[in-house]
């Protein structure tokens, strides 16, 4: 004869929520206690290695927003293009990272920092000097499984054990 | 697996049913004069060979000369599918007979055609815009919108 | 003494007992004044932070913790951050009424513990019909909360505050029924009497009657699985939708105010209010509150909501023939003079009672849902 | 003396806590009862398929994140399985099962906000909600450790997906397979048997069999109604037909048999996802496709069973780089069809769950 008219399904759906109430819980404190990120997280800005970079423009034809805008000129001593002008305005860029992918000279990377939030819309476009790798800025390793070992690895929350406090 | 019908064997089908309604037919698609639209959708319903109760999606191109609404039917018991085509040439007001009895599920797809394309349904039961505000003027999927 | 004495649960005279708290003195209401403010007051601020709290550890995350050692202080940085917010009334409000609402709705939340003991005999007022002045009090919010809902214009809250009137006057019955069957077993309507004749918590000799107060209760306040009256997912806020700043402090301590209220109640009715074995009395009364109020956030966390009419029905179909058949049998028990040293088999045939009443009922004569619309 | 009442119009507008996104509803009521509602869209149009005309083939993977933005991969898969259909390029091995592998995942995570939203306009105080986001942020985890993004995952590209599995990917996806069955007997003893659910969701807002395939619903709201169709089954997309599961389905098409649903459908991705980790074989994981695909002339209509219902993506191409036109067939704006007749006569409790257990996400309606 089922009891499940009478209460029975309101009791077992209390006895779960204050079981959780011995558990673990599964937050964590942002600022004090920061998570590590994944090795191949897509961060806001780029990294641009200029000796790689040939100033062929095909980040900027590939880029869905046209976030990222390249203005070369001919240089007929060694015959390669001089980038003059390279900027990404980080306000348009979607992180889809199509850009770094399609980069055929693995001169553009993706930095690995998401707090760069920026009090001024102008602040927001990245110039030639800003994209530049310099040692503190990390490097992440979307599309770079080299560049990916250097990070470490991404806390997950199922290593979490949210059972036992 | 869902067999897409060839336009061909329902075109036949179709023609002895309602001759001359179907303009074109091939392989794969099959093109039924547009104002037989309505006759051609309750016949492909009823007629319990095909009995295509369930209607995928209605949608529409722009072919730049003329407007293409493409319908894809499929059968949920026979597991059968049939494209049909219908085309209007003028652009000043392209309407079409609205399928809306038939399916009702083509309701809020027509009036998005409608929104987008400006092809009038008649017979739909409240044929206004549906993402656009009323106030819009031009139809924004059209290759000529600028 | 009563005349008649039908009282046979009073094991021990009620008289002998010299009172904690030599009363009688002039400024003792000027003293209780003080201490139910005071007391209420921070009682409802702890009783935030547990319910915060609580219902944040028991969803798996932490619940404020960043307002002062352990987010203590997080009930009063909310009272200072609706205080300091902006007053706005809606121009098509009725302006009288919208301003007058909060205070009609708060006033009877705190007069509810003038008859409230929390020692023996330490209460404001020791009226020989404290029941029936709390019965009286509490249906007066609800004229405050429907002139909240009518004052604001706004139909959102219009819809919360005829939800609100409905439920509370539908309530109100068998939440007097089960004070009813309290009140024959104790033999007095004062609540210090009351407590006194607890010797055996009424719990176990009403445990149905508990259950009916309990559930009155939650819906007279709308916290539980009656919160209709402000359903965030279907009418917003309900009634106090159009209120910000001090109105709306006003309202949220409203509703936290009949909530310990109510625990209170509860608290002295069915579980023996300030008796206990070693800790002193007041801090009894307070740990059985809390613990009461405990109950309700678990309820509030874990169950969904019930529609409109199917709490009327539930109200009128369910909970008050219950409470007539409760005060019945209470009736034909102390009719019986049931012998006193034999008062634990009571509490096993009382609770046998219980039990079989409930699964009759629920199963012949009323079944909730089943997707009709209640008549 | 009759009581004269006239109904009155609700605006249940953009701004509701419970519309799911910015999703209105002009509801004519008579007191508490509904007597009819009007839905408002529009909100949230972007003018997607407008945009996809002027952007290339690999371009348009991140647009379509941004339609059903709480399972963008079965977005990017449907549409990547529509450009590969027109383009006829055929997906190696190893991509196929990733595909397989990170879509029922996908599918699992966007049913537990489903479930978590419907319980909650119910009024489980955001309890059953906070528990099933838990569990999404752990398939969060895995997609962020395989695409880089945690929401807007643009992950698939045409030919197969862009980067291969992490090796930390299978031993986090396998304690997550073997903590999960737990989890989900927890949430069923949360609520399923709850009398005041029942007595909420068992009966109201019901959609019959017929009246479903009449306004062409899909997904779990047709099964819900005992329609046995599900794409997977009737048409097996990429390698569907290699693993044996079934399609649950329940009878009578209510709000109660719509949650029952998707908690079943949850253990069948599970079931599949189970066998899909076995066969995992090695190799490449992209077909060799140009980064500007250039598909010849026609048109293709490719769709799969999104955690929504029938998600397809009907292209035309003019042999250039971008297609000339490409029509996404939206599930949850063609669910909503039905939500006019089911709640006609229910009170406005009842119009929110009935809304609240269809589950729809506005991003794919306005598109």
């Amino acid at each position: 004869m089922k009891l499940e008219r009478y209460g029975i399904g309101i009791a077992k759906g209390l006895t779960v929520t204050i079981k959780h109430l011995l558990r673990h819980p599964t937050v964590s404190q942002y600022p004090e206690q920061r998570l590590n990120i994944s090795r191949r997280f897509r961060g806001n800005e780029l990294i641009w290695n200029q000796e790689k970079c040939t100033g062929c423009g095909t980040c900027a034809k590939t880029c869905p927003q046209g976030a990222i805008e390249i203005v070369t000129s001919t240089d007929a001593a060694e015959n390669k293009y001089v980038v003059e002008k390279y900027e990404a305005d980080t306000g348009y860029c979607i992180q889809c990272g199509l850009c770094v992918e399609s980069c055929p000279y693995q001169a553009l990377y993706f930095s690995h920092n998401f707090e760069c939030a920026k009090y001024r819309r102008s602040e927001l476009v990245q110039g030639k000097e800003k994209m530049l790798d310099t040692p503190e800025r990390k490097v992440s390793g979307y599309f770079y499984p080299d560049k990916a070992e250097k990070l470490p690895k991404q806390t997950l929350l199922i290593e979490k054990i949210t059972e036992k406090r | 697996m869902t067999v897409s019908l060839s336009g061909k064997e329902v075109a036949s089908k179709i023609e002895e049913k309602f001759s001359g309604s179907v303009v074109e037919s091939s392989a794969e698609n099959l093109v039924i004069k547009s104002d037989r639209v309505l006759d051609v959708a309750r016949f492909l319903k009823e007629t319990d060979g095909l009995d295509f109760d369930y209607l995928n999606f209605v949608t529409a191109v722009d072919r730049y000369d003329h407007f293409e609404v493409v319908y894809l039917l499929s059968s949920l018991e026979h597991n059968h599918s049939l494209m049909i085509k219908a085309r209007c040439y003028d652009r000043e007001n392209p309407a079409l007979p609205s399928v809306v009895d038939v399916w009702q599920g083509a309701d809020f797809q027509e009036r998005e055609i409608y929104d987008l394309f400006g092809i009038k349904f008649e017979g739909h039961p409240n044929m206004k815009r549906i993402f656009l505000w009323d106030g819009f003027d031009g139809h924004p999927l059209r290759k000529d919108y600028i | 003494m009563a005349t008649f004495d039908f009282n046979i649960y009073n094991l021990v005279n009620s008289q002998a007992v010299p009172p904690d708290w030599p009363g009688g003195f002039w400024w003792h209401w000027l003293f209780f004044t003080v201490v139910i403010i005071g007391f209420v007051l921070t009682l409802v601020m702890g009783v935030i932070y547990i319910e915060r709290r609580g219902m944040g550890r028991m969803q798996s995350r932490l619940g404020p913790n960043r307002t002062g050692p352990f987010g203590l202080l997080q009930p009063v940085a909310d009272a200072v951050k609706v205080l300091l917010k902006e007053n706005i009334v809606p121009t098509a409000a009725d302006k009288l009424v919208h301003w007058l609402a909060p205070v009609i709705a708060f006033a009877p939340a705190l007069m509810l513990f003038a008859v409230i003991p929390f020692e023996n005999g330490a209460l404001l007022a020791d009226l020989n019909i404290g029941i029936l002045y709390v019965v009286a009090i509490s249906s007066v919010s609800t004229v405050g909360i429907f002139m909240a809902g009518w004052g604001s214009s706004n139909k959102y809250s219009l819809l919360g505050a005829m939800r609100n009137v409905a439920a509370i006057v539908s309530y109100e019955i068998p939440m007097v029924l089960a004070i009813a069957g309290v009140v024959l077993i104790a033999g007095s309507l004062s609540l210090n009497q009351i407590v006194m004749a607890q010797n055996v918590p009424f719990v176990l000799l009403q445990p149905l009657g508990f259950l009916l107060f309990f559930a009155a209760g939650c819906a007279e306040i709308n916290r539980s699985p009656f919160d209709l009256m402000e359903a965030d997912s279907e009418i917003v806020a309900g009634f106090h939708t159009e209120y910000s700043g001090m109105k709306f402090a006003m309202f949220y301590l409203v509703e936290y105010a009949e909530a310990v209220a109510i625990s209170a109640i509860i608290a002295t009715l069915f579980l023996g209010g300030w008796k206990g074995p070693i800790l002193p009395p007041w801090l009894w009364f307070i740990i059985k509150i809390i613990l009461v109020f405990f109950a309700m956030v678990w309820t509030r966390t874990t169950l969904p909501r019930i529609r409109i009419d199917q709490l009327m029905a539930f109200a009128w179909k369910f909970l008050f023939p219950m409470s007539l058949l409760n005060l019945f049998i209470t009736a034909l028990q102390v009719l019986a003079g049931w012998p006193t040293e034999l008062a634990w088999v009571m509490v096993i045939v009382n609770i046998a009672v219980m039990v079989v009443m409930v699964f009759i009922w629920s199963k012949f004569f009323f079944r909730l849902g089943g997707g009709r619309l209640e008549a | 003396m009759a009581v004269r009442t006239e109904p009155f119009v609700l605006n249940m507008g953009p701004v509701h806590p419970s519309t799911h996104g910015v999703f209105r509803m002009r509801a004519t009521l008579d007191g508490e009862v509904v007597v009819d509602i009007e839905p408002v869209f529009g909100y949230l149009h972007r003018g997607i398929e407008k945009l996809t005309e002027q952007r290339t083939y690999n371009g348009i993977v991140p647009l379509t994140d941004r339609l059903d933005y709480i399972s963008s991969m079965s977005n990017n898969l449907a549409y990547c399985l529509a450009v590969e259909k027109l383009a006829g390029i055929k997906v190696p091995e190893r991509a196929e099962y990733i595909r397989v592998i990170i879509a029922e995942l996908q599918r699992i995570a966007a049913l537990l906000i489903a479930v978590g939203a419907f319980l909650n306009d119910c009024g489980a105080y955001f309890t059953p909600f906070l528990y099933m986001f838990r569990e999404r942020e752990k398939i969060v985890d895995l997609f962020e450790m395989v695409s880089g993004q945690r929401l807007t995952y643009n992950y698939m590209r045409v030919g197969g997906v862009s980067q291969d599995l992490p090796e930390e990917f299978m031993p986090a996806l396998r304690k997550f397979m073997d903590k999960m069955p737990h989890y989900m007997d927890e949430y069923d003893q949360l609520l399923m048997q709850n009398e005041i659910l029942i007595a909420r969701a068992k009966g109201v807002g019901i959609l019959s069999g017929e009246q479903a395939i009449n306004c062409s619903a899909s997904g779990p709201v047709l099964r819900a109604s005992g329609v046995n169709w599900d794409i997977r089954k009737a048409d097996p997309y990429s390698i569907y037909d290699r693993f044996d599961f079934d399609i649950p389905t329940q009878t009578t098409g209510d709000c109660y048999d719509r949650y029952r649903q998707r908690v079943d459908e949850m253990r069948q991705s599970l079931r599949i996802i189970q066998q899909a980790m076995e066969q995992l074989p090695p190799g490449p994981v992209r077909a060799e496709v140009p980064h500007l695909v250039r598909p010849p002339v026609g048109e293709a209509y490719a769709r799969l069973e999104a955690p929504k219902g029938e998600l397809g993506f009907y292209l035309v191409s003019d042999n250039s780089i971008a297609p000339d036109r490409c029509h996404i067939r939206p599930p949850s704006l063609i669910n909503l069809t039905a939500l006019r007749d089911m709640v006609r006569g229910w009170k406005v409790a009842d119009l929110i769950i009935i809304f609240g257990s269809i589950d729809i996400t506005v991003g794919e309606i306005d598109r």
